[in-house]
């Protein structure tokens, strides 16, 4: 294997990581803080993504339609949380888990009778559309360096939030105990709206960066969301640095497992039994790498401090 | 022979050295109280000892067995019992049950599977009868998550009495009871006194000077006197660091 | 009393595209004939079978045995016709697949109650490998997604192809971002791209390819991966690609113009081979139907009659062999702009005519 | 007891009725059901009891039928014999990954379980001799020393009624158990139960095997009734399934599992017979049952105050 | 002489379980008000209710002449009401200063975290801790310095003295002494009779969900046997 490759490779894991970074912030905060298990982040990016969709199919300006792509998924998590989420905080987990569980099957049912079971793309703007030399065999996409960097960008603006600012303290406080908070004069239901609607923007945003690159289609989010869940179990729950960590660990062995597990196995096993393992292989690898992280620190990498 | 008797026990967190080198002993009907100032060291010791926390070095001897090594519920049943600082029980179950699968843990394997527990008459006495001496026979059948602060206390005693330990770690108990509750408790615990050796931990002094017979005060993780509570009473290092001016 | 027939087709989640156009596709023939087959009214049963196995399994005997159906008509993936077959083929009624044509059941477990209207699932590959000798490839780079048809694909594809395989890949199912085997394709010095890559997965990686550049420097040639259920999705990037299959809705004959025609009419999108094979379903059952004179009691007769294959089918040349899988011609086809802005398939030419799989002699039948 | 008794009665009948409805199809239905709701009986003992949420129980149906079908494949037909295979490989995957899993609790527990199903998934999608993931059609099955009465043809039915009860009974006795006893107080505060002398782990390790053994034989039946295997009943969202199937039917009651079963099979065969979209009526019914009937079926049917308080 | 704080008829329970059964109190602005009573008798649902942490089934509740029955507890501690929990509840997975700083309200001339240092010198040494790696007595006297820098008008200790050294709760008395003479109003509920005779006010003893008995300083030393009889001493 050549040296560019593994270069790409690993711009695609990095790349990756912070697209699942993006997802996995705040499904790591609506968790940690209001310790909610929802289930229907994931939905929340296949709504992002569609609504890129139908935003550049009516203005034909892909900024415009980010901007408004956020501001409805925004206004989407809001209405959420007000109709549905907020009856549920003081609830089970496995209440939660099962009402958005629902949510889930009515929205994923909902957009395949939108906008039909086929699969959508919309073209990356034309300004982030070429590509970028960067050595003499390696040319790499503006827009994949885009991603990387809007990523980044967040990862910033969160991890300076929650770690420094006042509003970062409520967060971490309302996480263990939203009763004293809500008693030293903070109104807790709006923090927590707050929170939820952000998050939702997160993975409304990762949804719109990711639908130029993926496809378009009715449950996409399903299995980006356990991946997520990967993310932040192995980042440590209500951790913002902990989830960034993790993507990018996750992103960068989930590309490098796919891409190289075949080969490596090749050196040892004969090469048609590499292939028949190594895919598979492959597939768990993330899996594997999480297993192995809760064997030997059961919280997660970096988990948030003092949450039981 | 000496019940229990800690040698060199030593825990750091980080550069913070929690215990140093501390070492009692506590003979066969005694109570032997722990005081010193907030942070101390003083519930880090019944960590240690309990074996929640794992001691850095140092030894601990039960009846003459060595408990160090062992698991939390290895030291439980070996004899040790303890109560929380901050109040552990089973909220979702009933006050008497809390104390009947307490009881469970020394009658015979748990691993059964298919009778049921909540007939078995032996228990259920058991926990009735340490429920009449915390004083909270009225209470049975609360869930023990209803009950108030107070209750809760008594409860944590009674959870460590049903399993007839050979040693008690005590750890604020009086802490939250009212004067009333508290005397009964104080009463109670003189009584037990004699049959069960403890280690007491308590902020309360008149409580202390009515049931311990010795006194470790402990400060910075050291301990700086020891001795019957007159001597510590009398000991500068402890007026000092624990007790201000107007113990006497 | 009517003639029973009941479907099993995907038509929840991403593949519902699939058995969209095989519902309307049967449905078509059957409007054209007033709702009647062999002279016999029709009523029809449709189920979704979830992509579950377990639920495919339950719709199938609801079918059989609730329903009490003629003829069972389904599915579109190859493990949910593993999971209804015996139900139905057990209770003596007439599975016909008007699209998986799995290997499992053309051998030696060839069945008398089983008929394939489509192909067997290899032969489309096969063709390929074909395809790539003709065209002059003399390495081939495979990316398939990680499970049975995916690698049987490749199978498929190694069995013809007489150039070397410079790498295969097995992605997971549902794989988003490719770039990553692209790179690796893009240095792997191949001529040419084979892949199977079905719905979603397809359309990200025409698109994604098309967008590292690499189609001015390698061809790229597939099965179910440019098809009129993904090119909405692929559009211009995908002009040009070349795949192998039995039939194109340009294809010169007069009853497929005519169904195109009023497919489109109808349903307003252009039809695929799905759409093709279900119509041709129809024409089966309605031909066989109608030879034994509307009685269906006797199973042996029915059997002869559906084994005659006497009807027209859209892709010309049709015949059953001896397990009941199609004898047909397969041609090379490439991906093309109409005038009219919509994207289909077109014939460019016959590649391997009267072709039969390659398990008919183990079945017994 | 006596929702339970009804129900009961209700499926032992059932077959003396059914041929006027339809039989095999309303067999198929009641024995998927039934199916269902063992597993969930099963997965209740750890998550209704133990407070452990497994997102990967399902892959202990899917190594149970694998098991089986494997066995079967290599000519082994007693089912005395299979069910003692998939007893002991259930058993053997599940000791290995409990000891592992049960490292971590909460939500990191669900998890892992979910990463160990998900590895024991892709293995048996990568088993192509035994179809990979199109699955296996098995042209013989399991017999009782020869005879069919272990089929769909003969007395499957009973077969799968008689286990559903030994598991409904087996569970609730369990839970009222010494042990079921320890393993909820462990639910509640495990920090306490360490204390009152439980070594805790061990008593979740052995629901967990139990939980997995049971989910192992219900796998076997599962097989053998649909003459056909697929890695898809190992996949965590089946087990998902299992988890709405308790929430609904109302979690740590007696009867919660079944009626959640029965409830979320029927409901789908109902609802999805009228339109193709009945997804968009499911879903925000699941989300209206959890908002306003916040103990499930259970409790719509008793009130949990008189439903025998637990021990 | 003004009422900061108005409850009558205030009734309350924790699902079937009714705990209160009509308090009455009312807190003069300045003064010190005891709330007294044996275990379990309902002292921190009354807070609790006060706060608006537990919703009362009857009753009314106003600050500052204002109606705020029924009130989120948010805009109770706004009013002015600054909240001791038994049993702490400190943020754990917060730094002391954090601990601090997340609710504080400055004002003018009011509390600051240094000034909260001065009073309790251990908390300073422990600034970066995090809430869960305190001891006992720590937490205490984080959550009373926590309440301080809201700068309430009203502070309202429950059980705030439990679990500290002798030498800490002496400094505690005499830094509510201090606060006292401020003008702070305080609401403390506590078992240390002497201690609380030392600066006390007002006097509410609660007996099963009812003010059984109130009075001032006054009151208090002349009826002392008669209210020592109802905490059963
Ligand atoms: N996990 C931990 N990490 C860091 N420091 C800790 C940890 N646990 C306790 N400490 C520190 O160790 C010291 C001793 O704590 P400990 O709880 O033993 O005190 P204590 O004597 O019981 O005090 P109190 O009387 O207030 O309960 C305290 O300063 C505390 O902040
Ligand atoms: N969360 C709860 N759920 C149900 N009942 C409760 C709850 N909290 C308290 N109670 C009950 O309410 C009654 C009053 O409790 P409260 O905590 O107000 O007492 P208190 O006077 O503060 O006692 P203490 O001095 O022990 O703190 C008690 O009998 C208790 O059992
Ligand atoms: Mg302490
Ligand atoms: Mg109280």
């Amino acid at each position: 294997m050549s040296l560019t490759l593994f270069l790409i490779l690993c711009l695609n894991g990095l790349q990756y990581g912070m697209l699942l970074f993006l997802i996995a912030a705040g499904l790591t905060l609506v968790f940690g803080v209001m310790g909610f298990i929802n289930l229907a982040h994931g939905v929340q990016y296949m709504v992002g993504a569609y609504l890129a969709f139908a935003y550049t199919a009516l203005t034909g300006n892909f900024l415009l339609a980010v901007v408004l792509s956020l501001g409805t998924a925004l206004l989407f998590g809001l209405l959420l949380e007000y109709f549905v989420f907020r009856h549920l905080y003081s609830r089970s987990h496995l209440d939660q888990v099962l009402a958005t569980f629902g949510i889930i099957i009515f929205l994923n049912e909902l957009a395949k009778v939108i906008f039909g079971p086929t699969t959508l793309t919309i073209a990356p703007p034309e300004f982030l559309s070429g590509s970028i030399q960067l050595t003499d065999t390696l040319r790499y996409p503006v827009y994949r360096f885009f991603t990387i960097f809007a990523g980044l960008a967040v990862a910033l603006l969160l991890f300076v939030t929650v770690s420094y600012t006042r509003i970062g303290m409520l967060i971490r406080a309302g996480a263990t105990t939203p009763e004293m908070v809500a008693a030293l004069g903070v109104n807790i239901k709006r923090l927590f709206m707050i929170v939820f609607g952000v998050g939702a923007m997160l993975a409304g945003f990762a949804g719109v960066i990711a639908a130029p690159i993926f496809a378009i289609e009715p449950g996409m989010g399903d299995n980006i969301l356990i991946v997520a869940f990967v993310v932040i179990i192995i980042g440590g729950i209500g951790s913002i640095g902990g989830a960034f960590v993790a993507a990018l660990l996750v992103g960068l062995i989930d590309t490098l497992g796919r891409s190289l597990a075949t080969d490596v196995l090749s050196f040892v096993f004969n090469p048609s039994f590499a292939n028949q393992i190594g895919p598979a292989l492959a597939s768990m690898m993330i899996y594997l790498l999480m297993a192995a992280i809760l064997v030997f620190r059961p919280k997660g990498l970096l988990p948030a401090k003092g949450v039981a | 022979m000496n019940s229990l008797e800690i040698r060199k026990l030593n825990k750091s967190f980080g550069a913070l050295h929690v215990s140093r080198d501390v070492s009692v002993s506590i003979p066969e009907g005694e109570c032997h109280a722990l005081i010193g100032p907030n942070g101390a060291g003083k519930s880090t010791l019944i960590h240690q000892i309990s074996g929640v926390l794992r001691s850095d070095s140092g030894q601990i001897l039960l009846d003459g067995q060595d408990i160090s090594n062992l698991s939390v519920s290895a030291r439980v049943q070996a004899g040790l019992g303890r109560t929380f600082q901050i109040t552990s029980v089973l909220p979702s179950f009933t006050v008497l049950e809390n104390l009947a699968i307490a009881a469970q843990a020394k009658s015979g394997s748990s691993m059964r599977f298919f009778g049921d527990a909540s007939r078995e008459t032996a228990l259920n006495e058991l926990a009735q009868s340490t429920l009449e001496r915390v004083g909270l026979a009225k209470r049975a059948h609360i869930r023990a998550g209803d009950m108030s602060h107070g209750e809760l206390r008594l409860l944590e005693l009674g959870l460590a009495l049903v399993a007839k330990p050979k040693f008690l770690l005590l750890d604020e108990p009086m802490a939250g009871l009212g004067r009333a509750e508290g005397m009964v408790l104080v009463e109670l615990l003189a009584e037990l006194r004699a049959s069960i050796p403890m280690l007491l931990v308590e902020h309360d002094m008149d409580a202390i000077f009515q049931l311990a017979q010795t006194v470790s005060v402990l400060v910075e993780g050291g301990i700086v006197a020891q001795g019957t509570p007159d001597e510590v009473r009398a000991s500068p290092a402890a007026r000092a660091a624990y007790l201000g001016g107007d113990a006497e | 009393e009517d003639l029973k027939i009941g479907m099993v087709v995907t038509l929840s989640g991403p593949p519902a595209a699939l058995g969209q156009q095989i519902v309307d596709g049967f449905q078509l023939a059957l409007d054209e004939k007033d709702g009647m087959l062999g002279g016999r009214k029709v009523t029809m049963v449709i189920e979704d079978d979830e992509l579950k196995p377990d639920v495919a399994l339950l719709k199938a005997t609801s079918l059989v045995e609730k329903d009490e159906v003629d003829f069972v008509v389904g599915t579109v993936f190859s493990n949910m016709l593993q999971a209804i077959f015996k139900p139905v083929v057990g209770s003596d009624t007439f599975l016909i697949s008007p699209n998986a044509g799995p290997s499992t059941f053309a051998g030696k477990n060839c069945n008398p109650y089983f008929f394939v209207t489509s192909y067997q699932n290899n032969q489309n590959a096969e063709v390929s490998g074909m395809i790539a000798n003709e065209e002059g490839y003399e390495s081939v780079f495979a990316i398939v997604p990680n499970y049975q048809a995916g690698r049987d694909n490749v199978e498929g594809f190694k069995q013809t192809f007489e150039g070397t395989l410079s790498g295969e890949v097995f992605t997971p199912l549902g794989h988003q971002d490719f770039s990553a085997e692209l790179a690796r394709i893009s240095t792997s010095g191949a001529d040419a791209v084979f892949s199977f890559m079905p719905g979603g997965m397809g359309v990200r990686l025409v698109n994604q390819f098309a967008n590292a550049g690499l189609s001015d420097s390698m061809k790229f040639m597939s099965v179910f991966t440019t098809d009129e259920t993904t090119l909405p999705g692929q559009k211009d990037a995908a002009v040009g690609f070349l795949s192998a299959g039995p039939w194109a809705p340009d294809m010169d004959n007069d009853a497929s113009k005519a169904f195109v025609a009023a497919f489109e009419t109808k349903y307003g999108y252009v039809p695929g081979s799905y759409a093709m094979q279900a119509y041709d379903t129809a024409s089966l059952i309605d031909s066989a139907v109608a030879k034994t004179g509307g009685d269906l009691t006797d199973k042996d007769a029915v059997r002869a009659a559906l084994k005659e294959a006497d009807f027209t089918s859209l892709r010309g040349n049709f015949s059953f062999n001896n397990n009941h899988y199609p004898v047909q011609d397969f041609h090379m086809l490439t991906v093309v702009k109409r005038d009219d802005g919509q994207f289909q398939t077109s014939f460019v030419r016959t590649v391997a005519p009267a072709y039969m799989d390659s398990f008919h002699q183990d079945c017994k039948m | 007891m006596l929702i339970g008794g009804v129900i009961f009665a209700l499926l032992l009948a059932m077959p003396f009725v059914m041929p006027l409805l339809g039989a095999g199809y309303l067999a198929g239905l009641i024995i998927k059901a039934m199916l269902m709701a063992i597993a969930a009986l099963s997965l209740e003992l750890l998550i209704g009891y133990g407070g452990l949420v497994s997102l990967g129980h399902a892959a202990f149906i899917g190594v149970g039928a694998y098991a089986g079908a494997i066995a079967l494949e290599s000519g082994i037909e007693n089912i005395l014999v299979l069910l003692a295979i998939t007893l002991v490989v259930t058993g053997v995957v599940a000791l290995i990954t409990g000891v592992l899993a049960l490292r971590t609790t909460g939500i990191y527990f669900l998890m892992i379980t979910l990463a160990f199903g998900q590895m024991i998934y892709f293995t048996l999608t990568s088993l192509a001799a035994y179809g990979g993931d199109d699955g296996l059609t098995l042209w013989t099955l399991g017999t009782f020393f020869g005879s069919d009465i272990v089929q769909n043809d003969g007395g499957l039915y009973f077969v799968v009624l008689g286990v559903l009860f030994l598991t409904w009974w087996g569970v609730f006795r369990i839970s009222r158990s010494r042990f079921g006893r320890v393993l909820r107080a462990a639910r509640d505060n495990p920090a306490r139960a360490e204390v009152m002398g439980y070594s805790v782990n061990r008593y979740r390790l052995v629901a967990y095997v139990v939980a997995a053994l049971i989910a192992g034989v219900s796998g076997l039946l599962m097989m053998q009734h649909a003459e056909f295997v697929s890695p898809a009943i190992a996949t965590w969202q089946h087990s998902g399934d299992l988890i709405v199937v308790l929430v609904l039917g109302g979690l740590a009651t007696r009867n919660g599992a079944i009626l959640g079963a029965f409830f979320v099979v029927i409901i789908e065969e109902v609802l999805g017979s009228f339109f193709t979209e009945w997804r968009l009526i499911y879903g925000p019914l699941l989300v209206l049952m959890v908002l306003f009937a916040k103990g499930g079926i259970s409790d719509l049917l008793v009130p949990r105050q008189t439903q025998g308080k637990t021990p | 002489m003004t009422t900061l704080v108005d409850i009558s008829g205030l009734k309350a329970g924790y699902g079937n379980t009714k705990v209160l059964f009509g308090i009455d109190m009312d807190i003069t602005a300045g003064q010190v008000s005891t709330l007294m009573g044996r275990n379990g008798m309902g002292k921190t649902t009354t807070v609790r209710c006060l706060m608006g942490l537990l919703k009362a089934s009857a009753g009314k509740i106003s600050i500052n002449g204002k109606d705020m029955t029924g009130a989120p507890p948010y805009a109770v501690a706004r009013a002015g009401l600054g909240l001791v929990p038994e049993g702490r509840r400190i943020f754990p997975s917060l730094s002391v200063s954090e601990n601090l700083r997340a609710t504080a309200r400055p004002v003018a001339e009011g509390w600051t975290e240094a000034r909260v240092y001065d009073t309790f010198p251990r908390l300073g040494q422990r600034k970066k801790n995090f809430g869960f790696q305190l001891s006992g007595g720590e937490q205490q006297m984080l959550a009373i310095g926590r309440a301080l820098m809201t700068n309430p008008s009203l502070l309202i200790l429950d059980e705030a003295t439990e679990g500290l050294a002798p030498l800490i709760r002496e400094e505690i008395w005499s830094m509510l002494g201090m606060l006292k003479r401020q003008g702070l109003t305080i609401l403390l509920i506590d078992k240390n009779l002497d201690e609380l005779s030392r600066i006390s006010d007002r006097y509410f003893l609660i007996e099963k969900g009812e003010i059984a008995w109130k009075g001032d300083a006054a009151d208090f030393a002349s009826q002392r046997s008669h209210v020592e009889q109802f905490l059963h001493l």
